[in-house]
This record gives C-alpha cells, structure tokens and sequence, in this order.
C-alpha cells in the first residue's frame, strides 16, 4: 500500500512497528481497579524488565530520572534491551555500564551535555555492540505521542533532507490537503518505561513539579510503566487537585516510594544534581580497572539504592543538593 | 581596545543579533550565556525556552542542562518537549542557536558521527538531540563555533542537522517551513551568512586582527569573500562587564 | 414482583451490563445514573469519565452537563477533550452510552437531522458531539432509548454515528478499530444485540409482560428473534433502592 | 497532488483551509513583549472582531464560556460570523439571539445538553440561514490541535463510514506504516477565540481549574484571542506555579478582568450554572414577542454584563450560585 507514495523512506529499521489495533488491546487489559501497586525496585525489575524489552525512560537524561531502577537493571544483569534514546545523558552511562541494551532509536547519546562524553557509552555505539536507528528529540517526543494518542503515525515537518531522516525510519508523505511534503513518524510503544515522579499515591496517579518532558505520553505508550516516586501521598490528595494528575493510575503497574531516587540527578524543587559525583564517573571511565572497581563500589557492591547513596555522603550530602537546588550555596 | 577572548567576542556578537521580542530556545554554553547577555543589553524582553520544557524563566545563573531546575526558575511555564517544538514548528520561535563537529558550506551540521560506515563509526557523537528540530522548525539558524579546517569542511561525514541543504531552492523544496535556514555562522575569526541564491557561506564581517586569509586558510571549503564586507564592532566596555559580571560570574563559559 | 417504571428499569439493566473494573464514558441522564448504580452495586471499582475531560470523579449527584463542575468533583483527573477522545482512541475505553432520534437495524444512530436535505433539514438536531467518536472509539457501545416505530428505522436520515454500517464485516472494513461496535440495545420492551455474522439487530431478552408481538410492532425494520431468548430479570428491591434514595432521590431521571 | 489517494472525500466545505505556513507568520508576527493587555469587553470586541470573522468558543457550553463577550458581539451586531461548534450551547444560543453567524462547523449545536434545545438557534439552522458542515467533539478538538502543533492536518480514527464524514470536510487516507485506512482532519485556525479563564495576569498568562476542554490548544491555534478572566493576579504569581500556566501570554491580544464573567454558565470551583436563568430564556424563545421583550431586557437594553448580572439578582445571585456549586443548597 506505502507504494502509493513516491516519496522517500528511511533506511533505519524499525525496533518497535507501530500498530495501534496491539495498542488498543493492551490499553484494554490494563487493570482498571484502584488497587494499591506498591512494590520495591527489586520485585519491579524482576518482574516487569525483561532480557530483550525495549524501554523507555522518563526525564532528561541527568534530571529527574529513575537511577534506583537503572542501578537494579544492571545489577540484575538485563541483556539485549532496546532503548529510546530521547535525550538520555546519564541513565544511558548506567545502562552502558552494564552493557545492558543492544539497539537503540537515538536522539542524544553517550554525551552529558556540557559535562562532556561518556567514554564507556561511546565505545558501545562505535564498536558495533549496538544498532542505531537516527531520530530527533522531537520525533521521538511525538513517536510517544502518536502511540498515547492511539495512532499509528503522526505528521511532522522536521528531519527532512537529512542524513539523520535518511538514517530513521520515517517516511516522507504528502499532505492530503495542502499537497505539501510532510514527515511521518511511527507510533513508538515501549515495552517498559520507568519514570521517577515527585508525588504518587499508592495506585500510581502521579504528580510532577516543573517540565514534564515526555512522560505523560511515555507513560500512555507503553505496555508497562514503574513509577519511582520521592514521596507517596494519599488518593485524597490526589483528588484535591485532579489538575495536577499527570500520569493516571491505569497507566502504571508499580509504584515504589524512593526519596532521593533521582541522585545524582536533578530533581526539580527537591535537590540539584551532583556534579562531582558526575565528574567521577566520566573521570572512572577513562581508565577500565578504574571503572571496573567504580562500578563494584557504587552498584555491584550495593544491595540497593540505599546504600550506593550512603556511599556517596547519603543524607548529608543530599541536603548539600538542596541548599544547590535552592541556590543558597 | 578592550581586553577580551574570542569566547567573550562570539558571545557578545551573538547576543547583539537578538532584537527585543524575539524568542529563541538556547542549549547549555554560550548560546545560554549570549540569550542572558542581550537581555540585560539591548533585549529586555527577549523570550526564552529550552528544549526540554522550560519557558521564560528568570535565569538565576546558568542551567547545566537544557532540562535542570535553573531552566524553569521563576519561569512562565513549565511545559513539555513536545509544546517546546510545536511552539517551534507553529513558527513562534525566531532563534535557535547550534553548534556541531563539522558544518559545510551551506550551513548543515554533524553531530553524529565521524567515519564513513554508521554502523561502525569512528567516532560517536551523541547525535541530533533536538538540533535537527530546532533547524528545520525555528526561522533563523545561529551557529556559533571555533574556526577551523576540521570543523569547516567540504563534505560532511554525517548530515544532522539541515542548513540549506544542497544550496539553492533545495531547502525550499524538501518540505521543510518556508522562510527558514542558517542565519549567522559567527567564529572566532568572522561572522558569516549566506549568499541569496546559491546559499553558500559569505563573509558578512572580519573580526578585529583578523584578515580574509584567515578567513580562506581555516576552512575546508571556499567561503565567498563579497567585495565589500564589514569589521566586527568590539565588545563594549557595558557588554563585558554584564557578561564578566552577571551572566558568567565564574567563568564557567568565557573561562573555556 | 417490585413496582418501577421503564426508565428504572432500563437503567438497571444498564448498570448490570457494567462489569467492575471496567471504564465507561457517560453523557447526562439515564447512563450516568445507570454508572452511578453500578458503582453502588456491582462495580464498584467502574471508572466514569465525561467527554470534557473529567475522569473518575467521585459524583455527589447527577451533572448537568458533560462539562460541568460535578464531572470533575473529586475527580482523579481534570483534563481535555483530546485527551478523553484519546483515551478511547488508544483503547482504554470499554463502554459508551448512547441515543438518539433514529435507530437502525445495524445500531447505526441519527442525532442529526430529520429529512432528506442536509442543508433545509425539517428538523435539526443537535448533530454529533461526542457520539461518533465514542461509538468509533470505544469497545463496545450500548444504546439505551424508548422502542417505537419512529425511533426503530428502516433508513435513517442521517448516519451520525456508526453501528455495524451496512452489517456483515462493512465495519471491520471502514478503517474503524478493529473489534468495536454497539454491544446492547437496552429498551422499554427488551435487550438486543447483534446476530454475530450479519450484524442484524436481534432479541437477547424480553422484559416482564412484553412478548415478541411488542419487539416487532415497535420497529420500522425486522428485528431478529431467535428460537431461544431470556426474560429479563426483574430490578432487585436493593436496586431500585440505591437507584431512588442514593443516585436520583430528585427524580430528575427516574421520573421522566 | 491528492488524486495519489484513490479514497473518500467528505463534501462539506472548510471554511478555514489548512495552511501551515500562513500560521506560522501569525505566531511569529505575534508581540513576544510582556506589556499589558488589559483592555474593557467593549473594546476588545471593538477591536478584535470582524463582521464576516471565524469564532472559536472556550469552555463547554455552559461552562466556563465568555458571556460578556458574547453579548458584546450581539449589541455590536456583529454578522455572517463563522462559528466552531465543538459543543456550543448556552454560548451558540446568544450568538443565535443576534443572529451572528451565517457558517457553522457543527459537532454539537442549538441543544443546552439535558436542558432542551433552543428553538431560536434550530430555526437558524432549519431555514437556511446557516451554512454547515458535519463534524464531531473530537474531530473538532483534533483540528484545533493540529494547528495548535504547527501542522496541516492529523489523522484519527472516527466518523469513518457514516454522513457525518459525508458533510465533513474530512478525507480518508492510508496509513505511511501499516496501510490501514486513517481518516486526516485538516488544522483549524480559528480567526479569534473568547476564553474565560479563573486567573491570568495583565499580559495574558492563563491559570484554568477544573477540566481546560480544548482552550489550550485553540489559543494556539486561533490568529486573535480576547481573555476574560475572574481575577488579575500578578505576574509573580504565574512565576510561582509555571505547571499551572495553561495559555501562554503570547497567544493573547486583549485581557478583560471580568469577575462572574461565565454567568449564567457554570464557572467550575466559583459558582454553578443559573438553570433558572437558562430555563427562562428557553421558555422566552417559544413566542417570537416574549423573546424580543427578553432580549430588550437582557442584552439590548443594557450598556455592560453587570447591568445584565445585576437585573437577574446580582451579586446575592452569584452567592447562591456559589452554594450551589459548594453543594451546600
């Protein structure tokens, strides 16, 4: 049938296929009762994270991201897993550290932003350990929004001319009205998204403070959602202000409380990220015996979250990050 | 002459050619550093967003991410990526402000990889990002970057980011908006734009001290030297002091 | 046998066709106090969302409006339009309520006009509103209307809303999701469904005192009567109960 | 261009054509200035209002609509309005008391929901007087978002196989991907809105409770929008809550503080619909006489809204109307 349009196709394969009839059917099997979803990060990853998922994760890259999860994937050795690459900066350098993902749709990689690139992520995607499919940060935003909006595709008008559209797997089309030429972007349903919020009660209704980035309609498209969440408050709350509710209970299969469970990433309003944490673990890639007995100390060597923060100055230094957040130092 | 870098040159350069009322979406570094510096100069009311959300804040000092707290301070709103870019795509948004590893001739950018085979690069940058979206979706392109051979080359090994294409009406026709492409390349050496029709990289202005061979001898490619060109107006006294002062206290971006 | 008049009993035969944990969009009236009934019986966990944007509220009584401020009392989320058509889009919705001036024998609804010039209609109707979308959208729609000739159409005047179209696979065929269309027809004489290969209305159920003399005297088309059929089973004292002191003790439904 | 899709077309003319690039010299010729727009309903219709312009309605109906304006344009006498009719009822009623509008994009019109149908704006459709074409509540939502994103059409997945795709002015095309058939839904760009809103400051940043309907994506979508609100706040307060901002200042070309200005709409969290009102004006419509008296009394004969507000019961009626709302009566 896509031979009705002579127009051009990307060459990038295709991770996940678009197919809104399979979106529908899991929207409908979604548990609709409001039953509590509480779990640890243990259970979630062994439960809902599977060797070969594709998965999507909230945030941006070093603001408000689920390290706790991130840290368990790669001590519970996950392989082959798919990975949306919508700007991830650090929750890549983790999962790379594990060597945990073997495909990706990417639109920002191995970078930190201005801290500089991830050594160990890099020689990931140069030597051939994993297949890259080019997008954008806006593709891959609207590729969730197709699938939380239940369609297959949804226009858009960037990319085109590009080595990075040529590289994807989009589709030029015609406008059916203006008969102009438009970018059309397949509908991206992860298979799990792990998405760390501000406020969520026990059912998995969820608030979050300052930008939203794309987790609204990661958490529609995907087939499963763990919510990590610096504090659970209760439904009443939730129903004072039902504005505020950004991603609703029937998207989420686990909930688990994490206070500070974005460190050493940024979360908005609570604490700021940390730096020099980050710039030890750019500077312990350099060197791979280095690395190797950082990732023993900070995540093989830790049972959990807990104690990789204690490690790192636990409680005092996350009050350090909040007087940074709220810029008194 | 006042005392300056060439970081502090481009970011005052850049800064200049913001008009009040504009909107620009700003990375992290000096396009950030230049969107603060023109609204405390010549730009009270310029607006601007950041990719990952944030609208209008009220900068306290300069985010580290395009996605940290500092980028929705006191802010107007606090959105998402998605209203980001179709604000971008609405045609709301006059500026954006980019860089890469490599820009030809017409104004394209990598930032992807280096090498010759995709699937085994040489080197592997983190990609697109949102360059490409800004690109094709804002109405003027800055590029701000160091001059040099490596950087300024005839073929780019990647093609991230859309200039103007193949030159000419190529932008025009490949269905990207109408009226949009690379608007100023300002370097360490001059600033540039590009010619009407063919859509090559010209000359606009030569920085102090520095002369057309400069200009010839640090790219890979002919940039057009048109017959009359102007010189670069140094930094004010007032520019560097807010910039030295305010903007950039600890010289996390002038300091480079 | 208990006292109650067609509409009472029309909506709880509505309420018990609502499994728990199921999600329903409702307009006003009859299927609102039909979710009502069932969330204060056997489902109690039934998530109620109006087309406007109000999602699991916890109701303090019947809304007036789609729109109005009861839709969001309490609610678990206050959101668009676009966002309840997008959930039924994605699949999240299992059951839309609906009616309308005209009926066919394939569930196809007319809210539009009566005549035969779309542009000097005799009478004009409100027209879709949410219908369309509901009915395209969600699992399964249920009609809920009084049976008469008028109602029950050979031919509509206007296909507002899609049933099963011309019947057999035309629905399967329009592009519309697959799976989807109207799942009961709840009137004052009995429930009907669908035959499951031509897609023809035809008898699940015959409320007390009705025979099959009444389904067929009642409708412009054939309606289907299969060799076995129910009786529907009469409101329990316990529903009638919630449904008169609980969901609608002004009787601004129950008593129309 | 469009003969490339060998499927349907809907009949019913597009009284606003897609186009994405005229829109967006719109938005950039758009003031980014943060000056005050506070202007009076007189003015702004004054103004903003053309006879002959498109109009989109915010709100629902009878909720949360910008009555004051509305009977503005009709002492105004404004004409030949085209109107968006995603659900307009107590609002379509009074631009039908004017006789305002002579093209109609109907999902939802001349009905007050469970009220009854007004007979004056049926008589408008029924007599020829209005030029419609068919679409639905989403489909209508849909186009203002479309524009809203800076595009010149969306795909869906209603109306398919019925009249109202028939006398829309929708297409059906195949899905780029899976090459299932789509329905495409051209942008709408309204020539101006009328949003009410709970709070915005003096340059048009808006804050709305309760349920937005489509009012965020038709203020981006429409050339011109006129916001009255309930109350100015300051600027610093928009600062505080940045979640909160639903229309940003750049959208807005006026700003009318207009306390109790849905009246008799419902304005959710500040007081319910006046049904006795409502129920009045239905009746009056049923004798061409009473309701000329009606109108007289209620629009003509009064120089502003409060004039209005205060001869149905004034501010000791917005104090029941609050109970009302509070559930208290």
């Amino acid at each position: 049938m896509t031979t009705q349009f002579p127009l051009k196709t990307g060459k990038g394969r295709l991770f996940i296929q678009p197919d809104a009839e399979a979106g529908r059917e899991i929207s409908r099997r979604k548990d609709k009762r409001l039953v509590s979803k509480l779990t640890t990060v243990k259970d979630a990853v062994n439960r809902y994270i599977h060797d070969g998922d594709y998965l999507a994760l909230g945030g941006f890259g070093s603001n408000r991201i689920s390290t706790s999860l991130l840290h368990e994937i790669v001590r519970q050795k996950r392989k082959d897993l798919g990975l949306a690459g919508h700007t991830v900066t650090h929750d890549c350098q983790i999962l790379a550290a594990g060597r945990c993902f073997n495909r990706c749709d990417i639109a920002y990689v191995v970078g930190l932003e201005a801290r500089g690139l991830s050594r160990n992520a890099r020689s990931m995607f140069e030597d051939g350990s994993v297949e890259v499919t080019e997008w954008t940060n806006a593709s891959l935003a609207w590729r969730f929004k197709a699938a939380a909006m239940g369609l297959p595709f949804l226009p858009a008008r960037v990319m085109m001319g590009t080595d990075t559209f040529e590289y994807s797997g989009s589709k030029e089309i015609l406008c059916p009205f203006t008969g102009k030429k438009l970018l059309a972007l397949p509908a991206l349903s992860p298979d799990v998204a792990l998405i760390h919020v501000h406020r969520a009660d026990i059912h998995g209704n969820c608030q979050i403070d300052g930008i939203i980035m794309a987790d609204d309609d990661i958490a529609k498209a995907s087939k499963r959602v763990i919510i990590t969440t610096e504090k659970i408050i209760p439904v009443e709350d939730i129903r004072r202000e039902p504005n505020r509710t950004v991603i609703p209970y029937w998207c989420v299969d686990a909930v688990i409380e994490m206070p500070f469970g974005s460190y050493p990433a940024n979360m908005p309003g609570e604490y700021f990220s940390d730096e020099d944490h980050l710039k030890e673990w750019l500077a312990a890639e350099k060197d791979p015996e280095t690395f190797k007995a950082f990732l023993e100390k900070n995540i093989f060597g830790c049972s959990d979250f807990y104690e990789y923060l204690q490690i790192n100055g636990g409680i005092e230094k996350i009050k350090l990050l909040r007087e940074k957040e709220f810029l008194s130092n | 002459m006042a005392d300056f870098n060439s970081m502090e040159l481009m970011i005052c350069i850049a800064a200049r050619s913001l008009e009040d009322g504009a909107v620009v979406v700003v990375g992290t570094g000096a396009p950030c550093a230049a969107a603060m510096l023109a609204q405390k100069t010549n730009a009270p009311n310029l607006v601007i967003m950041f990719e990952a959300g944030g609208i209008a804040p009220l900068l306290p000092t300069m985010p580290i991410s395009v996605g940290d707290s500092r980028t929705t301070h006191k802010a107007l709103m606090a959105s998402t990526m998605a209203e980001i870019m179709e604000n971008c795509q609405r045609g709301l948004v006059d500026y954006c402000f980019l860089g890469g590893a490599q820009i030809d001739r017409f104004g394209n950018l990598n930032s992807t990889i280096i090498g010759s085979d995709h699937s085994r690069p040489k080197v592997r940058f983190p990609g697109s990002g949102g360059a490409n979206d800004l690109a094709s979706l804002c109405w003027r392109t800055m590029v701000v970057t160091p001059q040099d051979n490596k950087r300024f080359v005839e073929k780019l090994d990647f093609c991230t980011t859309p200039g103007f294409l193949n030159g000419g009406s190529s932008r025009a026709d490949s269905g990207l908006p109408e009226g949009t492409g690379p608007y100023r390349v300002i370097t360490d050496i001059g600033v540039y734009g590009f010619a009407p029709d063919t859509k090559e990289m010209q000359l606009l202005s030569l920085h102090p001290g520095r002369n057309t061979d400069d200009v010839c001898n640090n790219s890979g490619f002919e940039i057009l030297i048109p017959e009359k060109y102007e010189y670069t107006l140094e930094p004010t006294e007032e520019e560097l002091r807010v910039l030295r002062d305010v903007v950039d206290p600890l010289r996390y971006i002038i300091g480079r």
